[in-house]
């Protein structure tokens, strides 16, 4: 007889397989997904975009100065730490402050503060020296580093080390016993959280926690994973492959569901430092041979799960648009891309293309790009390596010859893709701008502009004229939009639809 | 001599074998390996079973305990009948039942005829426990008693001691007690004093002897060592190529034989009798050895241990033309005195000289062109060969080493191939395609080869048959006589030593006891151990060759001669 | 006997040292950059440099060195990189699934293949020797995951006779331990099996051959007997030196099973530890894995005078 | 005297052990048919260009997972790559590895056993750092190896490699020792051969036997452990196709496209089985004492 093995009766401990590992414990400093997601669980945000990309007030609300030179900020009423002490405003100046060094965002703000400081314990006020239209945006962005809400002691830890106390305010507790790095964490329910009263949107409104216990877990087997899930050992499944999804839609106790609407943009990025695509030709005729809807369609399989999109901010995005971007959604252009090597005098110069061959959502975008490219005439070394591999040497700025690349590919979330502030790869700071390292003072004065413009409609017109910039200039090349699908026991309800997957709201019935 | 020689004509029947045929298994046409096997052995009689090696002694032995190895050999026809119950017929529990009880034997090597992870107290005990409902006190008491009736000494401790513990001699008791402990009718022994050294075998012997008086135990023996057979036997047969050539009583066979065969097979027994001496050569020394030390280990990284003292000043010379022999039970140190002459182990004291120069102390280089004076031929000729190697590529690695061509190698080795009575043909083929006797051959064509001074022979005959052992040492002797090497001749066989030494050199435990003519030595023995060693030796009355006694003691004949 | 076990444990020591010493070159000789991983996506030239510094990855190698032997001698494992906690922490906490499956695994395969590999040489030549030495080679054939794939499939998810995957310590129940231990032991066992089975096989066959085991039979012993108390003893040696160098294959078995089951163990931590480049995890994981298997061979040297009581030391 | 199976000794039974068949054992069907299969699944291999049907790189993201049909004979992969003309290819550079692996590690091994065999002084210290070696789990010495070099076709042999030499060292070895004592070799030296003579043409000819039985078997796990590496992502790129790396990639479809496991495995499997027996039956041609017990 089948032995009864399921997570299913115990309702109030959710057992949720999340995409990786947790590691790092430091939401800071460190843009892993599985960090912030842990960010989320234990620790609140000042302010959250809800899900039409609004900022709206979480711990605290807020007041802009005629001149937009003055936030001030009050803390709501009954936040707590999970140690019992209260939170105050000197927290968060803290906990800003550590945030501003790490996050890009947060660096153009704190490079136009004149002051943060708390002049009493609820409240915040933050100058500046000249407007900064998109502050609040910035720091209610759900994604890559949000503004996380620490004690002032754990705050104070340099932005470069790791934060060794796990306190936050948030709805759950960290279980530092319980934790196992990289296989196992749990929460706890935080009993002295007061939800807000709003109904929950995205990563605003009332976080109400209805189960004593969540514990994450890591399946380094996908397969493992579906078949945990399908047999109830486990309650939910961040991410089921596309192609696996027949395993579980034939099971009448599971649901496969997509998260949010959103999604992710799979990108390319070629390196302006080294031949061949110092050439801007080149980068053109790279982008000409890569066709979305084919790269898409081996990801995902599927086609409810991907669309094909050239708007660099997200095609469901308020600054979305896909202008100029014929060349990477409308197929492959073979002959185009011939044509522009030709004229751009392409010399055989092989691409060194990083490949992956470890995490299942990057390992198929270098083969395709690979084959592509070669139809196209361009000669690839395609170089497989683990993905940690991949993150050392993007980061090497050395030529191809001494241990450097032309190219590699990556997943963002679209939220962190979403304005030109938080999209990394629209800067164009050389050096200082993300691996690749473009050097365009064209784009960096449109987004100035940006930040400068004082109304939607005006940011709206500057970042249709940097998506065209981007397309003309390659410097990424979005490679389209797709869709994870979750699943769940149905046993678990009310999930809330958001990018991050979030444990409030959810409930668990008996089976 | 004095035979045994008893009639059991009335007496009962024990082991009867009818017409036995032999055969390899699932090949029905091969040749059969026992051939219409007769033999009878009646209740209170020692049957000996003689021949050359690879007769089938072994395999008669295995098929009356049904013992064969079923996927190698099988019963194909005939009839073995054990008191009316039929051998061939039986199935393995009625076999099981039988043997011990009703059938018992003796294997030849005690070392590996005991399981070496049981005690053996527990192996004879097992006996019992298989074959009979005693308590286990009972058991150990029946145990304990049959030990002491074979004359183990301090039998408490040996009852749990490991077969590794034990000497040969002692392990072969084990065995014997293991036998007889259910009171068999019949007792089967296999070359049992074979591995032993001859006063350990005398022991045995009459140990047997005394078991068989007490029980009227039938034993059917087998032996290649005809010495043994005269000291034993009542009745005798004689095998060759697996069947039974001559059957007799053992005086009529020592006397009277019948069949060339048999014939052959004893005149190839060598005498106790010294060869005549040779005479004294004028020329100078071939080899010196003096003061010769040699102690194995010592040292350790923890324990500071002794050290086996294997040999200890011994001093000797050999003219050219003429043997020394080193006789002496086993372990006594015969082959490391060998070994350190040849160098090849380095002597820990003393000096060796050969062709005039002193090599215990020379390293490996300096050693190495003065190589080719002294050459050595080992006990065992399947090893002593490469077996990847033809013989021709053998036979001129020496001189080649030497910087003789190779052309002149090979010619030299053709001369060599008919030296030692070999076709030309031979040096193409590998050393597994010969006989022991054939490889031996070639192994003393190889040391020969060199051309050397000094010719050690560590055991070069212990190895073979008595008629191929014959051939061996005339081959020694011509070529003796053709080149005038000095040979040191190391064997435990005192018929050997008489039959080529002139000189004689007796071990024991490292030191040498005795040493003088081959004629002195050993008609006169001065020493206990030497004394001993002669006496222990089985059959040292009887003249085979000439199927007589010898009616005198051997040193007369050897002072005479 | 005390003086041999002494000896061998000191002996052990330079292999441990070369263990070290190879295994810390193998990381630092080779590319490779901690740093830029912690670092993550937004990480500046300056960052890496400030994060490389507070590691001590800028040190002469042999200041590294001598740093770490020194903590090492002290008892103290170090800090992961990556996850900030202690490495001695985590080993305590994956050390024990992966012994408990490994130790089940042993069990079930010696007791599994002894049996097997002596019917196969007793009956040699026969087809349950031929059915014996198939299975074993098949077993050395077919690669760890297809096994416990095909083992999930039959028995957790056709059956549901157990989980699919997942660990729980003996401590919370034999049944719950039992329950999802059985099948990584299972996928284990079959490269175990097939390797013991042959050794005792062909180490029976050649003790089959000798002439105390006819003797044995000479006394009437009952087959049964023969085997298994004669022979077998007798054959233990080359058998016990398999399963202690089997230990290797083990744990790279480990490895995979650990993936495919869900197990928290010490393989997969291992893995996951090159593929971050998390130094102090991946020294000290090396270092025991080859400490337990040089003491699971020492354990079978100082067992062999058990079995065989020529050997004493 | 006695025979004490000391743990050198067994070492060397361990590894030669491993494969032994029952004496006088003539070459039987068995080895036939491995021998067939062999050479079929090579030759298939090896020609795989001049007759699959599709280029294995080439994709087809609109015709992904499909099932076995007239255009493709086993269907197709995730990227809609020609499962046939992969595994078919695959097996080049599985074989390639394999044989690579052994060859490599026979001949480094051989080498230094000669001389921690012969010379005493180099004994210990090469010696210890074999042990070393070996107490390093092969498979993370491996990963270790890949990921921290590249995963290209000659870091996957070297790293397979570099654990399997000190077993080969530890046979030849043993093989020398137990073959220094011969009578033979002592002969040879009674007849003033040089050392380096001694152990080339006496010595060494002994290892050949043991050392093809224990190339076969790492042969054989080198193409195991080469598809071990490709499952835990540390393989040869997938642009180079092996069956390893079919099979890792295909593994997650193991209950919806059993194929793409079962193909690749099928002739691994069938490969792995053949070298392994032909090992044995190597093992019982060259053993001089089966011609002993013949002759
Ligand atoms: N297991 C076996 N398989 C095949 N042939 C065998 C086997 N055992 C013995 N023979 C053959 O049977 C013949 C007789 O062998 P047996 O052992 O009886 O000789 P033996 O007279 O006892 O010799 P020895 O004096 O050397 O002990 C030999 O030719 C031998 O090759
Ligand atoms: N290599 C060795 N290491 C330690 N002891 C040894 C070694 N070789 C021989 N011995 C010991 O030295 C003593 C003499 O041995 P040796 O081989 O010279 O005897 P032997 O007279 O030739 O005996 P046998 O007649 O058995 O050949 C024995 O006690 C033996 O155990
Ligand atoms: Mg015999
Ligand atoms: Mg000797
Ligand atoms: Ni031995």
């Amino acid at each position: 007889a089948p032995v009864a093995l399921s997570a299913q009766e115990d309702t109030s401990t959710i057992t949720a397989v999340m995409h990786s590992g947790l590691r790092v414990l430091d939401p800071v400093i460190t843009t892993a997904h599985i960090t912030r997601d842990h960010g989320y669980m234990i620790y609140d945000v000042l302010t959250a975009v809800d899900a039409d990309f609004a900022p709206q007030p979480q711990m605290a609300s807020w007041e802009i100065s005629e001149d937009g030179l003055t936030y001030t900020f009050t803390l709501r009423d009954g936040l707590m730490f999970h140690d019992g002490a209260p939170v105050t405003g000197a927290d968060v100046v803290a906990s800003l402050s550590r945030w501003g060094k790490r996050d890009s965002g947060g660096q153009l703000i704190f490079d136009v503060t004149a002051s943060l400081e708390s002049p009493d314990e609820k409240t915040i006020v933050w100058t500046l020296t000249e407007p900064f239209a998109p502050l609040l945006d910035v720091i209610s962005k759900q994604s890559a580093v949000p503004p996380f809400i620490m004690p002032a002691r754990v705050a104070a830890t340099s932005s470069d080390e790791t934060i060794t106390e796990y306190v936050g305010s948030g709805p759950f507790v960290f279980n530092e016993a319980e934790y196992e790095p990289g296989v196992n964490v749990t929460y706890d329910k935080f009993d002295g959280y007061v939800p807000r009263d709003e109904p929950a949107s995205w990563m605003a409104g009332g976080k109400v926690v209805t189960v004593d216990k969540v514990v994450w877990t890591t399946m380094p087997d996908a397969l493992t994973a579906i078949n945990a899930l399908s047999a109830g050992e486990i309650d939910y499944l961040e991410q089921v492959q596309i192609d696996l999804l027949p395993i579980l839609q034939s099971n009448p106790d599971v649901t496969v569901e997509k998260r949010d609407e959103l999604g992710y943009v799979t990108i390319g990025r070629p390196n302006f430092l080294h031949p061949p695509f110092d050439n801007k030709l080149i980068r053109q005729a790279a982008m000409a041979a890569l066709d979305q809807e084919s790269m898409l369609a081996t990801m995902q399989g599927d086609p409810a799960y991907y669309n094909v999109c050239g708007a660099i901010f997200g095609c469901s995005t308020p600054l979305g648009d896909e202008s100029g971007s014929e060349l990477v959604t409308g197929g492959a252009n073979i002959e185009k891309a011939k044509a522009l090597l030709e004229e751009a005098g392409y010399d055989g110069t092989p691409i060194v293309l990083m490949a992956p061959t470890d995490v299942t959502s990057l390992i198929n975008q270098p083969v395709v790009a690979a084959q592509a490219l070669r139809e196209a005439g361009f000669e690839v070394d395609m170089q497989s390596m683990d993905w940690q591999s991949v993150v050392q040497r993007r980061a090497q700025q050395s030529p191809v010859s001494e241990g450097g690349w032309n190219m590699f590919f990556t997943n963002w979330m679209v939220p962190e893709v979403s304005d030109p502030l938080i999209n990394v790869m629209v800067n164009g700071r050389g050096d200082d701008a993300w691996f690749g390292w473009p050097t365009d003072p064209e784009i960096e004065e449109l987004r100035a502009d940006f930040v400068a413009a004082k109304d939607a409609a005006t940011q709206k017109e500057v970042a249709v004229k940097i998506q065209e910039h981007v397309m003309d200039n390659v410097n990424y090349i979005m490679m389209g939009e797709y869709l994870i699908p979750q699943a769940r026991r149905n046993t678990l309800q009310n999930m809330i639809p958001s990018p991050v997957p979030v444990f409030w709201n959810v409930t668990k019935a008996a089976e | 001599m004095e035979f045994k020689s008893r009639d059991f004509s009335a007496a009962k029947r024990i082991l009867k074998i009818r017409k036995l045929n032999v055969g390899l298994t699932g090949r029905p046409k091969a040749a059969p390996v026992l051939d219409g096997i007769d033999l009878d052995i009646r209740a209170g009689e020692t049957h000996c079973l003689v021949g050359e090696s690879g007769s089938g002694k072994s395999v008669t032995s295995l098929a009356a305990m049904g013992l064969l190895p079923p996927d190698a050999l099988e019963i194909q026809s005939g009839l073995i009948d054990l008191e009316g119950f039929d051998i061939t017929a039986a199935r393995p529990a009625q076999m099981r039942e039988l043997r011990a009880r009703r059938i018992a034997m003796i294997f030849q090597e005690p070392m590996t005829a005991l399981n070496p992870v049981l005690r053996v107290g527990e192996q004879i005990e097992e006996v019992l426990n298989m074959h009979t409902d005693l308590s286990t006190a009972d058991a150990k008491a029946r145990t304990i008693d049959m030990m002491e009736q074979v004359h183990l000494p301090d039998v408490q401790r040996i009852y749990s001691a490991f077969p590794h513990q034990l000497s040969g001699g002692q392990r072969q008791r084990i065995m014997i007690a293991m036998a007889l402990i259910l009171d068999p009718d019949l007792l089967i022994a296999d070359e049992p004093t074979t591995a032993l050294d001859v006063t350990t075998q005398l022991q045995i012997l009459k140990l047997i002897a005394e078991m068989q008086e007490r029980h009227g135990t039938a034993v059917l023996f087998i032996t290649h060592d005809m010495g043994v057979v005269a000291e034993i036997a009542d009745t005798v047969s004689v095998m060759q190529k697996g069947r039974i050539v001559e059957s007799a009583p053992i005086r009529d066979l020592l006397t009277h034989p019948k069949e060339d065969y048999t014939k052959k097979l004893l005149k190839a027994v060598p005498n106790l009798a010294p060869r005549p001496s040779r005479g004294v050569s004028a020329k100078s020394d071939v080899i010196t050895v003096a003061g010769l030390d040699m102690t194995y280990g010592g040292g350790g990284f923890f324990r500071k241990s002794e050290g086996v003292k294997a040999a200890r000043d011994v001093n000797f010379t050999i003219a050219p033309g003429r043997t020394l022999g080193i006789v002496g039970e086993s372990g006594s140190g015969k082959s490391t005195v060998a070994r350190c002459i040849m160098r090849l182990i380095d002597p820990t004291a003393g000096k060796v000289t050969v062709a005039g120069t002193e090599i215990a102390q020379l390293s490996r280089r300096q050693l190495q062109p003065h190589r080719k004076h002294f050459q050595i031929v080992f006990q065992d000729p399947y090893r002593s060969l490469n077996p990847r190697w033809t013989v021709a590529r053998s036979l001129c690695e020496g001189p080649i080493n030497f910087g003789t061509p190779r052309d002149a190698a090979m010619d030299h080795a053709a001369e060599l191939m008919e030296l030692v009575d070999l076709p030309r043909d031979a040096l193409d083929r590998y050393p597994h395609q010969f006989s022991g006797g054939q490889r031996q051959r070639i192994a003393i064509a190889r040391a020969v080869a060199m051309k050397p001074d000094l010719l050690v022979a560590d055991e070069a005959v212990s190895a073979l048959d008595v008629s191929v052992q014959a051939q061996v040492l005339d081959l020694l002797d011509d070529i003796q006589e053709k080149f005038g090497v000095a040979m040191l001749f190391i064997t435990h066989d005192l018929r050997v030593a008489a039959q080529i030494c002139d000189e004689v050199l007796v071990m024991q435990k490292g030191l040498v006891v005795e040493h003088g003519p081959a004629g002195g030595v050993l008609s006169n023995p001065t020493h206990e151990y030497t004394r001993n060693l002669i006496e222990a030796a089985p059959g040292r009355r009887w003249d085979f060759a000439n199927f007589r006694a010898l009616d005198s003691a051997p040193a007369n004949q050897g002072a005479t001669a | 006997m005390f003086l041999y076990i002494l000896k061998r444990v000191l002996a052990t020591i330079p292999v441990m040292v070369i263990v070290a010493i190879f295994v810390f070159l193998l990381l630092r000789l080779t590319p490779g950059d901690p740093a830029a991983i912690l670092a993550g996506d937004a990480a500046t030239p300056a960052q890496l440099e400030r994060i490389r510094d507070r590691l001590g990855l800028n040190d002469p190698l042999l200041t590294q060195f001598f740093t770490w032997m020194g903590q090492l001698l002290r008892g103290d494992l170090g800090v992961s990189l990556l996850s900030n906690t202690s490495v001695a922490g985590m080993l305590a906490d994956r050390l024990g699934p992966t012994i408990n499956i490994a130790l089940m695994t042993i069990v079930i395969s010696v007791a599994m293949a002894v049996p097997m590999g002596v019917i196969a040489a007793w009956r040699h030549r026969t087809w349950v020797d031929f059915l014996v030495m198939s299975f074993s080679v098949l077993g050395f054939s077919v690669p760890v995951f297809v096994i416990g794939y095909i083992l999930i499939q039959i028995f957790a998810i056709d059956l549901r006779w157990v989980p699919v995957q997942g660990y729980k310590s003996p401590a919370e129940g034999f049944g719950a331990f039992f329950s999802r231990a059985i099948l990584p032991s299972l996928t284990l066992a079959t490269i175990y099996i097939a390797l013991i089975a042959r050794m005792t096989r062909a180490s029976m066959l050649e003790v089959l051959g000798e002439d105390y085991i006819r003797t044995a039979r000479a006394k009437g012993v009952r087959e049964n007997v023969v085997l298994f108390r004669h022979a077998l003893r007798n054959a233990a040696v080359p058998i016990l030196t398999i399963i202690g160098t089997g230990f290797a294959l083990l744990i790279s078995g480990v490895v995979v099973t650990e993936s495919v089951f869900n197990i928290p163990g010490i393989g997969r931590l291992t893995v996951d530890a090159i593929l971050a480049r998390d130094y102090p995890v991946i020294q000290a994981m090396i270092l025991l894995t080859a400490g337990i298997y040089v003491f699971v061979n020492l354990l079978v040297d100082v067992s062999y005078s058990f079995f065989d009581p020529r050997i004493r030391y | 005297m006695t025979e004490i199976p000391t743990s050198r000794h067994s070492a060397f039974q361990v590894l030669t052990g491993l494969f032994s068949l029952p004496a006088g054992a003539r070459i039987g069907i068995g080895p036939m048919i491995a021998a067939v299969i062999l050479v079929v699944i090579v030759l298939a291999a090896v020609l795989a260009p001049l007759y699959v049907p599709y280029d294995p790189l080439s994709m087809d993201a609109m015709a992904r997972l499909k099932p076995p049909s007239e255009a493709h004979l086993l269907g197709t992969d995730p990227y809609g790559r020609d499962t046939f003309s992969r595994v078919m290819t695959g097996g080049r550079v599985s074989l390639l590895i394999g044989i690579g692996a052994a060859v490599v590690s026979v001949a480094v091994g051989l080498m230094i056993g000669l001389v921690a065999g012969f010379f005493r002084v180099a004994d210990g210290v090469i010696m210890r750092i074999m042990d070393s070696l070996m107490a390093i789990p092969a498979i993370l010495l491996a990963i270790a190896l890949v990921a921290l070099n590249e995963p290209s076709l000659s870091s996957v042999i070297i790293a397979i490699t570099v654990p399997e030499v000190p077993r080969v060292v530890r046979l030849v070895r043993s093989v020398v020792l137990s073959a220094r004592e011969e009578p033979y070799v002592e002969a040879a030296i009674a007849l003033g051969s040089s050392m380096p003579k001694i152990l080339i043409q006496h010595l060494m000819p002994n290892t050949f036997a043991p050392l093809i039985v224990q190339g076969t078997y790492i042969c054989a796990s080198a193409i195991l452990i080469e598809a071990i590496l490709s499952f835990l992502g540390a393989g040869v790129s997938t642009e180079i196709p092996t069956w390893g790396n079919i099979m890792a990639e295909g593994r997650v479809y193991f209950q919806i496209k059993p194929g793409l496991i079962f193909w690749p495995g099928l002739l691994l499997s069938l490969c792995i089985l053949s070298i392994n027996l032909l090992g044995d039956t190597a093992r019982d041609l060259l053993d001089p004492r089966m011609k002993k017990r013949e002759g």
